[in-house]
């Protein structure tokens, strides 16, 4: 059972059509496992993401793969979180082209509800009902039903296809240890997928972890991939991406002054 | 036109409902300006998965920077003790479980506690939810910091929002470069206005009723 | 904010019908809170345990208090596992008794949907649909559903009043670190739980707990109890505790092979 | 009478199912006695929140046994490098998953793959069902290892449970101290009779319907 492997090997196994679900936030974003799902050859695929963000071309360029790079392949995005901004890239402008034309399906959650879905995949539920989107756009189309005198909406169990993870340390178990606000939905991601690629900065042995630190058992594990040394996500460039993460933030910041006024 | 507070001073006068001991989450534009001012002991949440962190570092400082300290806005913030990490699903408790006090910013809020956090954004697509429902609905107090006007000089505060709302009846309190409103079950009082503002002139920039509170005052910070 | 108490004056906040929720299993079973609660004036309880064994009054008089001794002022008892043999014991039979009459209820969930409805409290939900226990007594009652082609029970959230929990270390600030299998349901009862208590071997100060280590956050946790260190729960006596447990163990064997037989 | 497998051999049969890289649960009874044979890597876990955790002590080595390292039936288990701790959500996260075998011990297993682990016990009161529902239902593949009859005699593989089930159409083994049976979708096929019995003395103490494979054997261990 060698869990590890490469990045276009571990992907290769994402057919057309599979759902994939991605922790789009914070430190613990599997960016270089993204990379490989957009080299990849597969379509028709679904995304569900925390956060999808339509930036600039300019900002991509700097921050590397984003979740709209996928779209040409994509027919559904589900998120917790969208900003799709007219005019601010061609990708932007070509996403809502497709969602008018129909090829394309946007399903906007809150982040804790993207969360909850995950979870009822990973225990199996049937489905749940939320207090959260009573009276606002999130209940369109949701069964509302009411429990001691509140309202609440169904909301159906995610299952995902293939999960991509990233952790700071794998043992070849698949053991994974996170570390600061690098965990965010991975784990739940790791439990709820029928099938889990974790990226990582190193590879050790099983002797070398700490069972007590340890926030996704290696069962849940299917194949890790080491992100090399070389690439702007590993442990030795993270500074470089510290720096290019301040000028995003800078970027984005005048994308907020500009796009919130209201 | 009268001078209105800074967004600095309407984060200040926000900070002030936070106590040492009180858990808080802020949330983007005025409210995480009030991070630099919360009173020693206030317990800040990320909803990325942290509790309790330090003061966030300057853009400059980019050698002291943990890669692994990143909160929900993309900064980094400093250790601090007591601070503790945890994953999506214990945040979000945390978010439900009315123990955490939320400050939201808002792009407009009603008399009767419904808030409007993020824009519809383009043809059904941009919802901008994120984590502001969750806040919002399960926060033990909901204070909302903002602008009391739009830069085209529109109220905020409205009898019933014209956009679509981040969840319904949840505010508790106000607060913005006018003044500090109270919703209650018998309306939004007037509790403070703005130095050398008077209730009148806030009641003029304001779309809902409002009800002057008898010990109406000026805020201070 | 000072949350470090004794045991009798954290306890004594709880009142008269009750819902508590206990984790009974595992090294992270709060027996030292426990007998607090049994000691206290409160009357008319729920109690929400994983286990609940009626053991035989010899072994309970090694193994400190169980569940049972507080059968006296409790109404309800919700557990993942219960065990009750007539016979075996004078609470035992007082326990058939009061069920017979009709002044003591008792429900029987499975392990997993006794941390499900925990979590469901915690997350606040409505309610949700659970695959387990379909077609077994656990549907009793349960509103069956019908969805993608597979039946589910609706489940209902548990929120209890007062938590008790146990870990091996506190800080001042409520932060809890669990070592082993002491994590058990202690940190979704924190989670779930209008009041949470926990009793730890030692408290420290928030500066020496790793950030990385800690299993609740003390925005759960709102009274902190250190087991004295005369206790026989306390860590210094833990050693005693397993020799004791294994007596437990031996004599549990033995119940077994005469129970069992079918 | 013919001799019977002891309750080690039929724990030995059943541990040849699971080869290194598995994950597996071991329930109550003769499953627990797996633990001691199964195969270097089979990565074995406790429902209260252990994975891979090493041989158990016995009862004399007290003063090697770390009071934290308790399974779900209160063993006393060893470090194995590659063991993780975790809460009850994450262990039935993995139980429910599809990815742990799962061997349970059972009071009666139906010919349709139903199986009856905990008894009803005294009215109404004790069911005595734990994990029991969760590891048969969400099992990748569900093994039972169990006498093949009662003390009394009375067979345990029967048509139709008469005893409330912990978990319907979930078999796909049944290793008993006479036979290894499989359940599939035309019925219970005969695959292996322990040493010295045939094929029609194990049917002769079974309740349900057998029948027997082409390349029925005896059961090696």
């Amino acid at each position: 059972m060698d869990k590890v492997t490469t990045a276009t090997e571990a992907i290769s196994m994402v057919q057309d059509g599979a759902l994939v679900a991605i922790n789009f936030w914070g430190p613990g974003s599997p960016k270089y496992l993204w990379q490989a799902l957009v080299d990849h050859t597969a379509k028709d695929l679904s995304i569900y993401t925390n956060n999808f963000w339509a930036m600039p071309d300019d900002i991509k360029a700097i921050v590397g793969p984003d979740v709209t790079s996928i779209a040409d392949k994509t027919i559904r995005y589900i998120t917790g979180f969208a900003d799709v901004k007219p005019g601010s890239s061609a990708t932007c402008d070509k996403i809502i082209q497709r969602v008018h034309e129909g090829s394309l399906k946007f399903e906007s959650l809150s982040h804790g509800i993207f969360m909850d879905k995950l979870y009822a995949g990973a225990m199996r539920l049937g489905g749940f009902y939320s207090p959260i989107g009573v009276g606002t756009v999130i209940e369109e189309g949701k069964e509302k039903r009411v429990i001691n005198g509140a309202e609440y909406l169904f909301e159906s169990p995610i299952i995902p296809d293939v999960g991509l993870v990233k952790a700071t340390t794998a043992d070849t178990l698949g053991n994974l240890v996170y570390t600061g606000t690098a965990r965010g939905a991975n784990p739940v991601i790791a439990m709820a997928s029928k099938y889990t690629i974790a990226e990582v900065f190193d590879i050790v042995k099983p002797e070398e972890l700490d069972p007590e630190r340890i926030g996704t058992p290696g069962i849940f594990i299917d194949k890790i991939v080491k992100i090399p040394e070389d690439d702007l996500q590993s442990r030795q460039r993270r500074m470089e991406l510290v720096k290019l993460r301040i000028e995003y933030a800078k970027a984005l910041e005048e994308q907020k002054s500009q796009g919130d006024a209201t | 036109m009268k001078d209105r507070l800074t967004e600095e001073l309407v984060a200040m006068r926000a900070a002030k409902e936070l106590k040492p001991g009180d858990y808080c989450n802020l949330g983007f534009g005025i409210p995480e300006l009030c991070a630099s001012c919360v009173a020693d002991g206030v317990v800040v949440q990320s909803e990325v998965g942290v509790l309790g962190y330090g003061p966030l570092y300057d853009d400059d400082e980019v050698d002291q920077m943990n890669p692994d300290y990143i909160d929900a806005g993309v900064h980094f913030f400093r250790y601090l003790p007591g601070m503790s990490f945890f994953d999506l699903q214990v945040s979000f408790a945390m978010i439900r479980s009315g123990r955490l006090i939320s400050i939201l910013g808002g792009l407009q809020v009603s008399e009767k506690g419904d808030i409007a956090v993020h824009n519809k954004g383009e043809e059904k697509i941009s919802y901008r939810i994120g984590g502001s429902v969750d806040l919002a609905w399960g926060a033990k107090r909901l204070i909302v910091a903002m602008l009391h006007n739009t830069k085209a000089g529109v109220p905020k505060v409205v009898r019933d929002l014209t956009i679509p709302a981040t969840a319904r009846g949840c505010v508790d309190l106000i607060i913005t470069d006018l003044a500090v409103m109270e919703v209650t079950g018998k309306g939004l009082v007037l509790k403070e206005v703005a130095p050398g503002w008077t209730p009148e002139e806030v009641i003029a920039e304001t779309d809902a009723g409002l009800i002057v509170a008898a010990d109406v005052r000026e805020m201070e910070f």
